[in-house]
């Protein structure tokens, strides 16, 4: 029993931390959202060799994973700087296409796997809504767990689309929509394609996705959130108003409390989910580190007033990814469903 | 105690709501924040303004219908109701005007009024600067005495509607270093196409030009466009600052428009047996109910000559917190498709955002709710 | 269009205020909760004197009413004075009755309502379910709306039971168990008795005694906030630690603001619901005083520190109630959901 | 990183769960806060005892198992998950022994621990006076010097179980009129029917005697009942005021085993379709789980020689809100039959609310994490 992180990963979360910081990702943010996608494929790449995307690759395809501690800990700091483009996808896609080689499906997996573990491709990717994992969502909506679009398809090399059975590789998408977060670019991908594989492993495979999807966005968000708070703490030790710094007013003190009580127990969660992988585990930290970002992101805004609420100042960078990640792979309601499914029963640890 | 109105209010709501049914585009104009959607507002303010219906509570001879207060609120929910766009003119009609109905001259008055009604010059507010927020009184943009007039030199922010809008109202320090902040600020028009104004627009969370920056350099103001006294702005500015029109009374209508849209998102998407999202609906539309109620209370007060108290801080904390609840909540109805930002109830949710933030943070709201209205000690602001 | 009290109404208010606040009501409700009914009684005859249960009771039954704009403002100051004994449900009862003789019936009115009005019959009641109002409560208690119980029915001189279309006066009680709120005493009324009515009537009758009940519980909870809040900031402001009053901190300040704003908005509802009497409108008043209330005793508990949570101090009087009546009548989710089906659509005064 | 435990921490696991499993009594014992309930507990911490099961992490020549953190962890899982009794010993465990091993002499050890860990002796803490709730260090209790000990002078109160409890351990001022209040006090322990003592009872919400107030009238205390050095109490109390195993580390077991009752009792008594409640159920066991996980990562930060930090705050915050809220969600699923107040749900209730309160109000611990955590400028408290 050693719940934290061992040296090697500190350190490489601090060098992800040290590669992103100076590297404007702010500029390559702005970019992406104004459809430009080359400052992001040049971050792309470095965080390509820095292994962050082999993670979720098994070592047969060229990849170093799957390793969800050491991904998690890459995402978080993913999420503290803010990165564009279909992170999380390609994620999920690795994970996709490990899952079905290991159920006796290797092709996908040889074909384009090692594109995703360097970088060269990064992937999107279409799920059904699992009506076997996702009890009731609150909307009426068909396609509940994207809202039907596969996140930045004009920027991605791979677009995945599962139905039914049935693995597509799409060969383009719709029109791109904007998101509430300018730097996720929305698109169908378009039906049909290549079909890559059939059968019931499919469907498993995609479960498998959803987990590593949820798990990336759940550290994701839980970077976000942290960035979030740092600036804040930040911004209002300097900001004065009635003559003195803002974070002297308990009121400000005790919503930044909050705000880093709900990101540090959504951090255990977070990294417990990594080592089981467990489909309840998995969810309960996304909802979890979701809300906590979602949180602080509000008290982010508020705390800042009206120069957080504009787009040239940094903090809208996080803020409309902490609200658009909320939603993203699962509502916090259906999330919340399927931990209280799984986690509930007998008080003892589960690992 | 009743909730009755008089036949005439009835019949004044009546015509309004013939007039608005027959009026207010199928399609709605453009977002108001980008310049087609502005130039688009304009044409339907001066529409509402032909038939009198763009200042209601005005007196008639400036293009207004005399309305008071229940009439106000009446014609307010019918407005809403009938889904007719956004008032570009909102921030000359409820800052401005009122100043000049209690502090203007006649001539201001006849200059400035019938071409704000029609929407044919559209005003925005100058108040803030980087470094006053909430803490307005420590303004530092100036206005420095010349021949026939003043010089106004500074730097204004968050100034709404300034992308777009033709002239400009604010306070700006005319007596440098007096020892109390509040006094030697003159309450002053300006034009924001002057010589030396530079306008330069603010995009708000979602990228559109909500505010505009103003660096003022030299712009000259004649002396007939300061309002009241010189060094009087502080006085002049806080004497309506309180207008039951405006931020005080604010209009429930458009709340309770929108929580009904809400109970209709929730009827045509909303899963029957998710009472999580129910209840929250169902809290919404609660609200938007007490906030009707909580207005009409108030207003019978005013009309029974009570003044306006800090009890307006209760009403900006609840309203404010009713439009961001109401607007997450239709957010999360939709699921993982409330993130796109096409819809209205994400531009919505980007505007409803603002509210815990401007005319008053919340924090300060709550401080002179404990102080004002509970009578706690005063600490340190 | 005059949405205020008038002077009289005012005047009403102001002189039980004073009634009660002489009348050492605290050591009335210790007493009632003991068992003993005596001082409790004495302060029933005075309320009833100055016509309180009166107002429920139409003239032709040696009543004021039905009057429920003055009931709700009686019910504030029984309230904001925490009075024991089964207030709402005396006023229910006579609803009940009054509605009854209404609908043709009147016979049990004319027997049991002067002794009501004129305070010389404390009566309880037990209504069933009201399937047909009342969605999912959240729970799978057959008596959801009061728990099975009626509440001092070993102090009422009345004992009503609508049971389908029947509507008994029931003999006796079963054993009385012990509420949250001490001064509450649960009991089950006996089944059978004396058949007072039968016919689809009483159902009638029995969802307009369900209204005149929520609405009595929903100024009852009113005014326990409002006394929650006036004892908190009392004492808030005369406490001191770490040599400053506890009142100067803003996140107590924040929190009373906080209170008084829930309360506030509270009230135009209850008023509103007392103009019309709709269901949904009443369910509204009812949610939001109670959860107001509710909200207004954590906050004072908490301000308190430890002297609050015991029980020889006044405080938890008025926090055992403001809990207790939480889910009396009808709990927040069941009322949310009546007022979510009465008042949606439109957007304009119902009134 | 990993959660595995060693093939002897899971051993050790069984074989608590095998003993509980054999010895918890199918009816539970009466209320902890009646007479014979107290007196019912206190048979219950002797047969615990009697198979060194009371005190886990003591040294076993005090009745222990010298468990590790991470077994005392796992026994406390066990405890809680097999629905045992409450623990009268409490304070004396988990308050004075730690001071007792970092402080006190090998006779005071030898003298108090064993009948401690049989339940033969129940401690009660006496900490709080009237005017020194959250603010302890303005203590005005006495102890005067006297021959051969001290003489106790004051008023205590909130002494938790001093109803009906044996002994009492507490500060006390020793040296009236220095100047900072944190010196000049000295760490007594007494008995709580030694002549001078007069313990009052306090009734608790629902009415029951959950702690006294404590007024000592020169109440004699022999010098070998002092813990450290006269006048060096601030320092003694705490030195292990965050003691791991007491309320810094409050047990994750108790609150997962209460998660797992609310989860039953939606299976059992939840409408499935009300998702309101079940997302309220939902954030409780996530909670649970939450606050174990935290406590597993504290724990190994611990193991491997961290100090204790501010973190506490974290923990006191979370568990305190997690334990009402948890405790809230079960009375509404039970709705208006919620109210009877013979439940164990409702006594939970009323025990949680204080759980914000003790221990330093949440308020005091949101400064700390502010101020501590974050490096936010001390404001004045």
């Amino acid at each position: 029993m050693r719940f934290l992180l061992d040296t090697e990963q500190r350190a490489f979360a601090a060098s992800l931390d040290a590669m992103l910081g100076s590297a404007d990702t702010p500029a390559a943010v702005r970019a992406w959202a104004g459809g430009d996608h080359v400052p992001g494929r040049a971050l792309w790449s470095r965080l390509a060799e820095a292994g962050v995307f082999a993670l979720a690759v098994p070592e047969a395809y060229e990849g170093l994973g799957p390793l969800p501690v050491d991904l998690a800990v890459a995402f978080v700091e993913l999420g503290r700087h803010a990165v564009p483009g279909p992170v999380v996808e390609t994620v999920a896609a690795a994970a996709l296409l490990g899952g079905l080689s290991a159920l006796g499906e290797p092709g996908p997996a040889e074909r384009l796997l090692p594109d995703l573990a360097s970088g060269k491709s990064p992937a999107t990717l279409l799920l059904p809504d699992p009506a076997e994992s996702s009890p009731r969502s609150g909307t009426a909506d068909p396609a509940a767990l994207s809202g039907g679009h596969a996140l930045d398809a004009d920027a991605a090399a791979v677009s995945l689309v599962v139905d039914g059975d049935g693995l597509w590789l799409a060969a383009g998408h719709g029109p791109v929509r904007a998101s509430l977060d300018p730097a996720r670019r929305l698109a169908r991908p378009d039906s049909g394609g290549e079909l890559l594989a059939a059968g019931p492993g499919v469907a498993r495979a995609a479960l498998r996705a959803l987990a590593w999807a949820r798990l990336a966005t759940a550290a994701q968000a839980l970077g976000v959130g942290l960035a979030l708070l740092g600036r804040t703490v930040e911004y209002a030790g300097r900001r004065t108003q009635f003559g003195v710094p803002v974070a002297s007013f308990q009121a400000v003190k005790h919503r930044l409390a909050d705000a880093l009580i709900a990101l540090e127990f959504a951090r255990p969660l977070l990294f417990g989910a990594a080592l089981s992988m467990a489909p309840a585990d998995v969810a309960a930290a996304k909802v979890t580190a979701c809300e906590a970002a979602y949180g602080t992101a509000r008290t982010a805004l508020q705390l800042h007033g009206a120069i957080g609420y504009t787009a040239e100042y940094d903090l809208s960078l996080w803020f409309t990814k902490a609200r658009a990640l909320r939603s993203a792979w699962g509502t916090p309601a259906v999330c919340r469903a399927e931990a209280l499914a799984g986690l509930s029963g007998g008080g003892r640890p589960r690992s | 105690m009743d909730l009755d109105l008089s036949p005439a209010d009835e019949a004044f709501r009546a015509e309004a709501r013939a007039w608005l049914d027959e009026h207010v585009p199928a399609v709605p104009p453009p977002s108001l924040e980008t310049a087609e959607g502005f130039a688009a507002h304009r044409v339907w303010e001066a529409e509402l303004a032909a038939d009198r219906w763009s200042v209601v509570s005005w007196p008639a001879e400036y293009g207004g219908r005399d309305a008071d207060l229940v009439r106000w609120l009446v014609f307010e929910e019918e407005y809403h109701a009938a889904g007719a766009p956004g008032r570009v003119g909102q921030n000359g009609v409820s800052l401005l005007a009122p100043t000049l109905f209690e502090h203007g001259t006649a001539e201001q008055r006849a200059r400035v009024l019938p071409s704000m009604a029609t929407g044919e010059v559209v005003w925005a507010q100058a108040w803030s600067e980087p470094e006053a927020g909430s803490d307005l009184a420590s303004l530092r943009s100036r206005a420095v005495r010349t021949d026939g007039g003043w010089l106004l030199r500074g730097h204004k922010t968050w100034s709404s509607r300034a992308a777009f809008a033709d002239r400009a109202f604010g306070l700006f320090r005319s007596e440098p270093g007096l020892e109390k902040p509040h006094r030697g600020l003159t309450y002053l028009m300006f034009d924001l196409r002057a010589p030396g104004v530079t306008v330069r627009p603010i995009g708000r969370l979602d990228g559109r030009p909500a505010f505009a920056e103003l660096f003022l350099d030299d712009v000259f103001v004649p002396d007939e466009d300061v309002i009241g006294e010189p060094g009087q702005g502080w006085r002049v500015a806080m004497s309506t600052a309180g207008n039951e029109r405006g931020l005080t009374l604010r209009s429930p209508g458009r709340f309770l428009a929108a929580a009904d849209r809400l109970a209709a998102l929730w009827r045509d998407r909303g899963d029957p047996s998710d009472t999580a999202l129910r209840e929250r609906v169902a809290d919404a539309v609660i609200g938007a109910r007490a906030y009707q109620l909580f207005t009409y209370a108030h207003a019978s007060r005013l009309l029974e000559g009570e003044g306006i108290g800090s009890e307006s801080s209760l009403n900006k904390v609840f309203w404010s917190e009713l439009d961001l609840a109401l607007h997450e909540t239709a957010l999360d109805l939709l699921g993982a498709g409330g993130e796109s930002a096409d819809g209205a109830w994400c531009e919505g949710y980007v505007f409803a955002l603002a509210g815990p933030v401007y005319a008053g943070t919340n924090e300060i709201q709550r401080d002179i709710i404990a102080e004002r209205l509970l009578g706690l000690p005063k600490g340190r602001r």
